[in-house]
């Protein structure tokens, strides 16, 4: 026998822990189980009374979940993309409105400016994020420009030590709750190359909150208008240099997509959850299962998407706590867990019949909060094709 | 003759549906969606129009032109709102019920001075000693209706029964769609009924007000899907995105493409179980198919709808979002899907 | 701030290898690649001749390819479920008769001898094995049961030192081929207890090659019948207890179904990289990318799944290594991992159109191929039936 | 009248192609199919019922009945051979094609006595100089064919031509499907080809043969569709499975309503694209639409049945293996779904 395949590849057994938790992270979603417990019982009622979660957010910031992906000498925990995906799903298999604003905080708000800001910036502006004590919100979409975030038209003019600002920005999440701003804005004629990104504050004269979105789900976070009039901007508050801005952008939703995959993930799994316990709860006369074997098949099929969209949103997570470039990835995870979400939730609803949309159980509010996540940071058909770029390339 | 084509006469009863609606229904879908509020302006208007005797034969009182007109004219009132578009079918079922029964309730049920509404067998109300035992979620109409009819069950066989709306406890239900058409629980324990048919007689009532439903939710569903698709068109034709219309998008055009494809096949077979049905053929297998492929091109057309529209998708005034909810809300009701599929495979593979 | 969040917790950047292959499994890989360029040329030729790969398979147990699934002491690589599961995806994505007699002879025949087997039979059958001189065949279903496995009917009575066995196996994988049959048997009146497994030689007087399918795909193949006419087993090739039969089909089968799962993967990634290609190559006038846009989404949806159901393969693969009871998890990887390899198949030939359908290209072959592993080793709704108990439980 | 209904007339024609599928074509169907041999004689049969000319007019030597018997025809047809009724296609493509150019070649084609094909503008053949450049593969009756109408280009505008089948360099094709319809790649540089219509009279020509492919098409998935739900259903009927038939089994029952829904929806579209044709109305796009929806009923009908046959689906002897493999080939000849969908999207969104 010749060139025999080495025998020693196998010299261990690949470790158990590769797909699960390491006792660390599983005792921190642990911690994060309990606060959903303690702290989110009243998701029905933001979501009914279109409330925002102030108190769930509040009780968040107090337990440390506001500074995950802070690094340590600005008082965060640098718990990183893995830990806060894991958080996440959690927060969001109960309370969507809870879990985006923790999302857009720590994913885009936070990652930003730890990884683009300088020192004084990150000085300035940390203490007050890593506690909760401001919120932030992240300020790229505009009204002609949702999917081709490059045509955006608020625009930054350099005028000595400060910049003027003035535009308007849509669909803002948690615009009217939020405290500071990462607004990109123009500041020159090239699509790409002239967008800038810089940090706004709510109290400066002419940042004011506009329109207030009417949604189908996701109705305790506030979705805005942010209008920006005449807003002097000082020039410290650019963030990086000039033209960075799209850059700065597509990179931080990488990190913001895995959050919209934790998410998704966690409305699929608290569909999923419904339809077990639904199914499990059918026994014919004499207490045998009796659930229909086409919904017990649906069932399977979900659950097993769950596991395996999990694993594409961790592993995209931990290329980028690994500082890899995870575009790819990263849209792989949100594609994926996204739809998921829907299927889910709108499988959740046929099979609970009259109690799936009565408003009797979660479901049809799962069915609702679910759709944004097809949407938000990056529509499906974006995901695609960053996916299809990334496999041609 | 093919497909799709109405006698002058049905011609005329769709014109006018499709005007009132216009004028009427849709100024005001948004507010009242939004607001939960109980369109009874609306089904006085449908009243006004004789529409509730449109399936009663002549002799009965009815109009007599079947099952054709109706689903055309729901197809109209089904693209600006389900919830009016439910409210008739409840109506609908009643009449058929009460036709079939021979119940001098009719009259008054299709001249819309009544209000009715319909509770299906699938609830597994009992009947005994003149009184109910049971309750049924997301009626339609729970809220306001006058007399209900309900398929219940005596000793276990079938049997129809009519109650007093105002007898009836009822629990309003903030539910995923049909939000103006007021959908309640129904707490039927301890109410009075009114026996109305008993053996072979209910039982045909009762198929009689199944048919009804689920040609009508199918020509709802049908409306709703082709107003998806109207709104992502026009949506995608103005919406400008990497330097055109979105229209111009190949991935956007196929999603448009694909939807029409699947509400039209959809609408194939409804028209198909309408037509069976007036000629007094078994219609009850077309009818489920009809129900199964409308609800899912109408959920499936709002989902492209909603996704074509983007962020503009999720608020509430492009109504594609509304569409998606009643599309779902249209599918538990008359036993679901997975009924509907039961029912399919008894006849089917006996 | 009261109870905050372990910051400990992520003290360690998680590794990359999490998601990624070892070192030494990365290498074992870029083995099996090159086995299967240099040995699988004939794939096409296998198929259209419906001529069973004999010289590939021999190339194979050359390079100690048959030999991954057993312990060192008895020849073998004890490289275990993992590494059998990357080698069976890259040898799937060339020939699916090749990789499906080495998944039978690893995941079935010398996983199960490993793991039922004592000593003295161990040490009688594993020389022949490992080496390849003898193939394996895996005898469970027969013409009444399929799906149905305990319904079995071919019996073996015990009369002094041998059981006389009558019966035939259909739809046996190898069948005209294997010189060592796995034979599930009735040794009792009990349904499931009533079943014991037992090896059957090739060269005992009785046993048959029956009718041999003719097949959609998998022409390569032999999938035969496989008649006993009483056969004389000696008492000592019993595996295990009487009775046990069951559990060692059901036990086994989790690790044929990574076998499975691993060949879907192999036949779905081939089909992606065709569509790829065929993609890659649309250029319009100027030589600008050019493709559909939906046939790129189609893409970017195909290889997100194939991504996460290798994730889902490899976890309960290292479940398995790990001596974890992975039959949900097993049931997840196959129940996905074949679904895909169907969609992918069926796509492929939608999009490279004439191309796909004409023979011109793999992909009529890749669909052929393809349909098999939604059947075969568990089909569709026995995974999910594994899949909804497991969750239900 | 509703839909699926026929004449008396039409009821004849089916029935007679009914009985010669039952008796001449099906017991030869498997052994045809897996030695990849022509059927000649089956087509030859075909010709002796007088089906060739079922869609010409009878002011040009055709029956004229039109489309909808055409459909119906081949639904039987395809029950059992996908591959004979592609011949009969193509055979009615080149006649529908002749017909439109005033072609005298037509005669001969309705006759059957010339064993026609035709290669559609989705090959980009070009004619210059009296001979055509290009090739196109996978074309019925490709090895066999006498006479071969070509739609190709001259200097950019449609033209008709037609070429003899002894002409060309033919290579036998181990296709995915259609085994039996001599599936050919066509090498077609430098062959003499005949002008038989150019300019609008060429493209009314091609729309035409196009229109015929896509019904046709549409009509063959709806006999394989149900040819398959068929089969499923007697196998699961039989087969028994923890104690009771497998038909038993809701998930399998379930699997053949959803089959029956979608094929049963797809063929009201069939029936319908067949009906405007015949009224002379546009019927391009609902024809398109036809047969996307028919094709997609036909793999998932047919693939649902392999899955319920389990071992037994994927060997020969149970058809349903092949009606999978025949639908993924109608699939992706005359365009394929990708070419219809962009046309549909250029008529419906323009």
């Amino acid at each position: 026998m010749t060139q025999q395949a080495t025998p020693q590849a196998a010299a261990a057994a690949p470790q158990l822990s590769e797909f699960e938790l390491s006792p660390e992270l599983s005792q921190f979603r642990d911690q994060v189980r309990d606060y959903t417990e303690k702290h989110l019982g009243n998701a029905a009622a933001y979501d009914a009374e279109v409330k925002f979660p102030r108190d769930a957010v509040e009780a968040a910031a107090k337990l440390g979940l506001l500074r995950t992906t802070v690094a340590r000498e600005y008082g965060g925990s640098a718990m990183g993309n893995l830990a806060s995906c894991i958080m996440l799903e959690e927060i969001n298999s109960v309370c969507v409105s809870t879990g985006v604003t923790i999302s857009v905080h720590n994913s885009l708000v936070n990652s930003l400016l730890g990884k683009w800001c300088n020192e004084a910036q990150k000085k300035r502006w940390f203490p007050k994020m890593v506690t909760g004590e401001w919120l932030g919100a992240y300020c790229l979409s505009e009204a002609y420009s949702g999917s081709d975030a490059a045509a955006l038209r608020c625009e930054a003019k350099l005028e000595g030590d400060h910049y003027v600002m003035n535009g308007a920005k849509l669909w803002i999440t948690t615009g009217s709750e939020a405290d500071l701003f990462v607004v990109f804005a123009r500041t020159g004629p090239d699509r790409v190359k002239g967008i800038s990104a810089f940090v706004v504050e709510k109290s400066w004269p002419g940042v004011g909150v506009g329109k207030k979105e009417r949604k189908l789900g996701l109705r305790g976070s506030p979705t805005t208008e942010i209008v920006l009039e005449n807003v002097k901007v000082p020039a410290d508050c650019l963030i990086a240099e000039e033209g960075q801005g799209f850059t700065i952008a597509l990179d931080t939703l990488d990190g913001g997509r895995l959050g919209i995959a934790s998410q998704a993930l966690g409305i699929a799994r608290a569909a999923i959850d419904l339809i077990r316990d639904h199914l499990a709860a059918r026994v014919d006369a004499k207490g045998r299962p009796n659930a229909s074997q086409r919904d017990q098949w649906t069932l399977a099929d979900l659950a097993a998407d769950l596991d395996a969209y999990r694993f594409l949103t961790w592993r995209a997570a931990i290329l980028r706590d690994n500082h890899v470039r995870c575009s790819t990835e990263a849209a792989m995870a949100k594609l994926s867990a996204s739809r998921l979400a829907n299927r889910a939730a709108r499988a959740a609803v046929s099979i609970l019949g009259i109690a799936g949309a009565s408003g009797a159980t979660t479901a049809e509010r799962l069915l609702r909060d679910a759709r944004i996540t097809e949407i938000y940071e990056g529509a499906t058909d974006i995901q695609r094709l960053v996916i299809a770029r990334g496999l041609m390339a | 003759m093919h497909n799709l084509q109405l006698t002058e006469d049905q011609d005329l009863i769709v014109d006018t549906v499709r005007k009132f609606v216009a004028d009427v229904v849709a100024p005001k879908v948004l507010d009242q969606d939004e607001h939960r509020q109980f369109v009874r302006a609306e089904f006085d208007g449908l009243a006004e129009l004789g529409l509730f005797g449109l399936c009663v034969s002549e002799a009965n009182g009815g109009v007599g032109m079947g099952y054709v007109p109706f689903v055309a004219a729901l197809e109209s009132i089904g693209e600006h709102s389900s919830s009016l578009a439910r409210l008739w079918i409840g109506q609908a079922q009643a009449a058929a019920a009460l036709e079939a029964a021979g119940s001098d309730e009719l009259e008054a049920v299709i001249g819309g001075a009544v209000l009715a509404t319909y509770v299906g067998p699938e609830y597994g109300v009992v009947f005994a000693d003149g009184k109910l035992q049971g309750s049924a979620d997301l009626v339609s109409a729970g809220m306001h209706a006058d007399k209900i009819v309900v398929a219940a069950t005596a000793a276990g066989a079938p049997v129809l029964v009519l109650v007093e709306g105002a007898a009836v406890e009822k629990r309003e239900r903030r539910a995923l769609g049909l939000a103006s058409a007021g959908p309640a629980q129904l707490l039927l324990d301890g109410v009075a009924a009114t026996s109305l048919a008993t053996g072979d007689a209910a039982a045909s009532a009762i198929a009689r007000a199944d048919l009804t439903a689920w040609i009508g939710c199918a020509a709802t569903a049908i409306g709703g899907g082709f107003a998806s698709i109207a709104a992502a068109k026009k949506h995608a034709g103005e919406r400008i995105a990497f330097g055109k219309p979105l229209l111009k998008q190949q991935a956007v055009a196929d999603k448009l493409v694909e939807a029409a494809r699947v509400v039209e096949a959809a609408r194939h077979v409804t028209w198909h179980a309408a037509r069976l049905a007036d000629l007094g053929n078994d219609a009850t297998a077309v009818a489920m198919q009809a129900k199964l492929s409308a609800i899912d091109a109408m959920v499936f057309a709002a989902d492209e709808a909603i996704q074509i529209h983007g962020g503009f998708g999720y608020t509430v005034e492009y109504h594609v979002e509304r569409h998606y909810r009643d599309g779902k809300a249209l599918e538990v009701l008359d036993g679901g899907s997975g009924a509907l599929r039961a029912l399919l495979a008894a006849r089917q593979l006996a």
